[in-house]
């Protein structure tokens, strides 16, 4: 088979585009479904309230199809991104599909994550038509948080397309896959969880519309912490993109980042998912007790705190992958 | 990136200064004061709370004395008022029997014109019917007089 | 499926058209054990991260109610709530001890 | 930006020829370090400066902070007099207020200033004094008999249980004690990588950001993010998290 970099280029733009707009638009598709079969229910059980809860799914849709917009963005930009001759080949095919990697991922994570408010939202509207206002502000800033880690993942997706890899052979084919990987993958937990969290909030919020500044605390706190496996996949990307000058041209240096990007990208989806769970139910509670803040607040953190530990030793292990070994 | 030197050392030391002098010289005497604060406020709070029974005692006192007063006072007023009372009836008494004899006298009075009034009449009357009689007959005579034509 | 001799050929093909005058050596068996603890690795600890992250999720948010629900049991339910997270941690524990083991008794 | 996360060594003392023992040290890490030392110490003695009865602004505010972690530290270790719960609070208050300066003072628009808390050496270090100071009060309050045993796993007790039982009770330990002397350990590792790897994952983020826009903008919305609330909340769990290690190793 006679392959020529024009034959890389097209694999990578193909396989790249596919990856941010299927991946992308999938996640974002499935949180609509979620906020529309909620808005549909709350209907079927007060249809006299159909235009608030049609209100209501749209902006929740609306808002939460963000992730999405940027996975179209990066992919468009994928497609029909300029050829640079110096890197033509291998080595952009690989810049294209990483990018499609992170950004297909992470906004995957984000998508879904975003549909959970949405959804609690609707089923709030129906049963307190009157706190609408209240409840969508709540909603519109817990998907704005929850799509923190897809904006990570476009911003490592847009450096990985407008900023030449460092030059070092098969391995900066690595390096871009690899960094694209990490980022995303460790995007998908994150986002996810912290749409669990702020859906969690929004439910709180509906049953005790009173503590709604104490429930809006919790779930930014709470989704800063579901963050952090996000902003470790996002270090190990930056640190593969930007300081790995001496990598083993060998298949050593190819697999050393790919073990990393598999280990951080990976090891973030479970915590970053617990993380959010965590902080639904601490969000309910201190939405219930808003008396008990305090202690609620604690020991959220404490318990997020030690459901990132897996997290910590996976970027442990993508360290010394890449800087020991 | 992740290299482990002296550095480790170095800071532990640093650290372990800095939480003596925090102990020592910042967080000792703010305890200290904060702990002061709050023994002289409860011994205030306990001071207050004594000032606050004496002062109950005092007004249950006061309010004691002010009912025993009012007592006597009101004691004072109902005589007063009942002695009042008393006059002022005896007085309507006095009146209404110096009224009542008058309006009897007025009566009996006017119960004697009236009656001279009705003898007068009274004897007026057989004087009158034989007027009318008299009148009559002398009516009579003439329409049988007339009728015999 | 492709045999290892194959496979090695298609590696060597790939490099050679990703930069030509970089490549010095061809790929030796222990340039691929090496290769694949490091892969092992990675792989162990990213998936070994999962199932502990989403379980002491679960632990942790369960002690979150039970505290919303009584607060005055706090401090034993904080520690029920890290006992558990600690034994659920312990398979985030063995992959990290086997991927450490790979890194540097396997892979060296 | 290949410098992302170097940090500057010293290798050899200054103006001489004399190498440093131990790999040399971060010289800005150390600097810093001093820097946040001195700022904090010099804030809080404008609290104690003049301590009156009726406190002034700076004093109200050392006052509610020491009394907000008397609060925390009373509730989270429990011991029944003040006394007792008060020998933990300077650890815990000067912990605090040492980590979240250490977190904001990569703000300052000055490459000289970068975090100390974005360097391992500084978090591995407090982390390990937590980790010790956890393991000598679980030492003290329950001798180091009963502390060291519960490192044997749960079968190492069994009273009533009789030979071949017994002895695979004793057994399982040979499973158990590695695993729980490497939990202990991971301990360490993961409460000092959790600070390391937020604070410096949000300054090369920041650093990232600024060079693609080529220096034109300052992120606040990233500093404000990444600096400032990431910086605090890491720093209030790091703290938490040594008092609750304490917390459960004594009881």
């Amino acid at each position: 088979m006679d392959i020529t970099p024009e034959t890389w280029n097209y694999i990578g733009r193909y396989v790249g585009a596919s990856l941010a707009l299927g991946l992308g638009g999938l996640g974002a598709a499935i949180g609509m479904g979620m906020a529309g079969a909620e808005a549909n229910r709350a209907m079927m059980k007060q249809p006299s309230k159909h235009s608030d809860l049609l209100r209501t799914m749209l902006l929740g849709q609306a808002v939460g199809g963000s992730p999405s917009i940027f996975a179209l963005v990066v992919g468009l930009l994928i497609l029909f991104l300029p050829v640079n001759e110096s890197t033509s080949g291998m080595v952009f095919a690989s810049t294209l599909i990483g990018a499609g990697l992170a950004v297909g991922l992470g906004c995957f994570g984000s998508g879904v994550g975003c549909g959970f408010p949405a959804a609690q939202a609707c089923s709030g509207v129906a049963r307190n038509p009157k706190k609408s206002t209240a409840l969508t502000s709540t909603m519109m800033i817990g998907q704005a948080l929850a799509q923190s880690p897809s904006i990570f993942a476009t911003i490592v997706a847009l450096i990985l397309l407008f900023l030449p890899t460092p030059s070092v052979g098969i391995a900066s084919a690595g390096i871009a896959i690899a960094a694209g990987l990490s980022m995303g993958a460790s995007a998908l937990g994150p986002g996810l969880g912290s749409g669990i969290t702020a859906g969690g909030a929004v439910k709180g919020q509906s049953d005790w519309p009173q503590s709604r500044s104490i429930t809006v605390r919790t779930m930014m706190i709470g989704q800063a912490i579901c963050d952090t496996p996000a902003i470790f996949g996002m270090l190990v990307s930056f640190i593969m993109l930007f300081t790995l000058q001496d990598l083993e041209v060998s298949i050593i240096g190819f697999s050393k980042v790919m073990a990393a990007a598999i280990a951080v990208g990976i090891g973030g989806i479970g915590p970053g998912i617990g993380c959010g769970i965590v902080s639904e139910t601490s969000c309910e509670a201190s939405a219930k007790k808003p008396e008990h803040d305090a202690l609620m607040l604690r020991t959220m953190l404490i318990g997020q705190a030690v459901s990132q530990s897996t997290a910590i030793y996976a970027l442990i292990i993508a360290l010394v992958i890449l800087f020991v070994v | 990136m992740v290299t482990i030197n002296l550095t480790m050392l170095v800071e532990l030391i640093l650290f372990l200064i800095f939480l003596w002098g925090t102990q020592r010289f910042i967080l000792t005497p703010v305890l200290n004061s904060m702990d002061e604060r709050n023994d002289s406020i409860e011994r205030d709070i306990e001071k207050a709370k004594d000032d606050d029974i004496q002062s109950e005692e005092l007004e249950l006192k006061y309010r004691h004395e002010i009912a025993v007063i009012r007592r006597n006072a009101d004691e004072e007023l109902r005589a007063v008022k009942q002695k009042a009372m008393r006059e002022h009836s005896d007085f309507l008494q006095q009146e209404r029997i110096n009224a009542e004899t008058a309006v009897e006298e007025v009566r009996v009075k006017a119960m004697a014109m009236m009656e001279a009034e009705r003898e007068a009449v009274l004897a007026e009357v057989p004087e009158l019917a034989r007027l009318m009689e008299a009148q009559l007959t002398a009516s009579a005579r003439i329409s049988n007089n007339g009728g015999s034509h | 499926m492709m045999d290892p001799a194959t496979l090695l050929a298609v590696l060597e093909t790939t490099l050679s058209q990703a930069d030509a005058d970089v490549v010095e050596s061809a790929i030796t068996g222990k340039d691929l054990i090496k290769a694949g603890a490091l892969m092992g690795a990675g792989i162990c600890m990213g998936f070994g991260a999962i199932g502990p992250g989403i379980g002491e999720g679960f632990a942790a948010g369960k002690a979150c109610e039970a505290i919303g629900r009584a607060p005055e049991e706090a401090g034993l339910l904080t520690r029920t709530m890290l006992i558990g997270q600690a034994v659920s941690e312990s398979t985030g524990i063995y992959s990290l001890v086997v991927a450490l083991l790979m890194l540097f008794v396997v892979g060296v | 930006m290949e410098h992302i996360g170097e940090r500057l060594i010293w290798n050899y003392f200054p103006f001489t020829n004399i190498p440093i023992p131990g790999g040399g040290v971060n010289v800005l890490t150390i600097f810093n370090t001093l820097v946040v030392m001195a700022l904090l110490w010099g804030m809080m003695w404008l609290g104690v400066r003049k301590l009156t009865r009726v406190p002034g602004r700076a004093q109200v505010i050392l006052e509610s902070f020491v009394g907000l972690f008397d609060g925390l530290v009373t509730s989270s270790l429990e011991y029944p007099t003040r006394d007792q719960n008060r020998k933990f609070l300077p650890l815990i208050a000067s912990l605090f207020m040492f980590v979240c300066l250490g977190n904001f003072i990569g703000f300052l628009p000055t490459h000289y200033f970068e975090e100390p808390t974005a360097d391992i050496n500084c978090t591995m270090s407090l982390g390990m004094m937590a980790i010790a100071i956890a393991i000598y009060c679980g030492v003290k309050a329950k001798g180091a008999g009963e502390f060291f045993g519960e490192l044997l796993g749960p079968m190492w007790h069994q009273e009533d249980a009789t030979g071949f039982a017994k002895l695979a009770g004793k057994a399982s330990a040979l499973f158990f004690f590695p695993l729980n002397v490497i939990g202990e350990v991971a301990k360490v590792i993961s409460i000092s990588f959790r600070l390391f790897g937020n604070i410096i994952g949000g300054a090369i983020i920041i650093v990232v950001v600024s060079t693609l826009t080529y220096n034109t903008f300052l992120p606040i919305g990233l500093d404000l993010f990444f600096v400032f609330f990431v910086g605090t909340v890491q720093a209030f769990v790091f703290t938490m998290l040594t008092l609750t290690y304490i917390a459960v190793a004594i009881k």
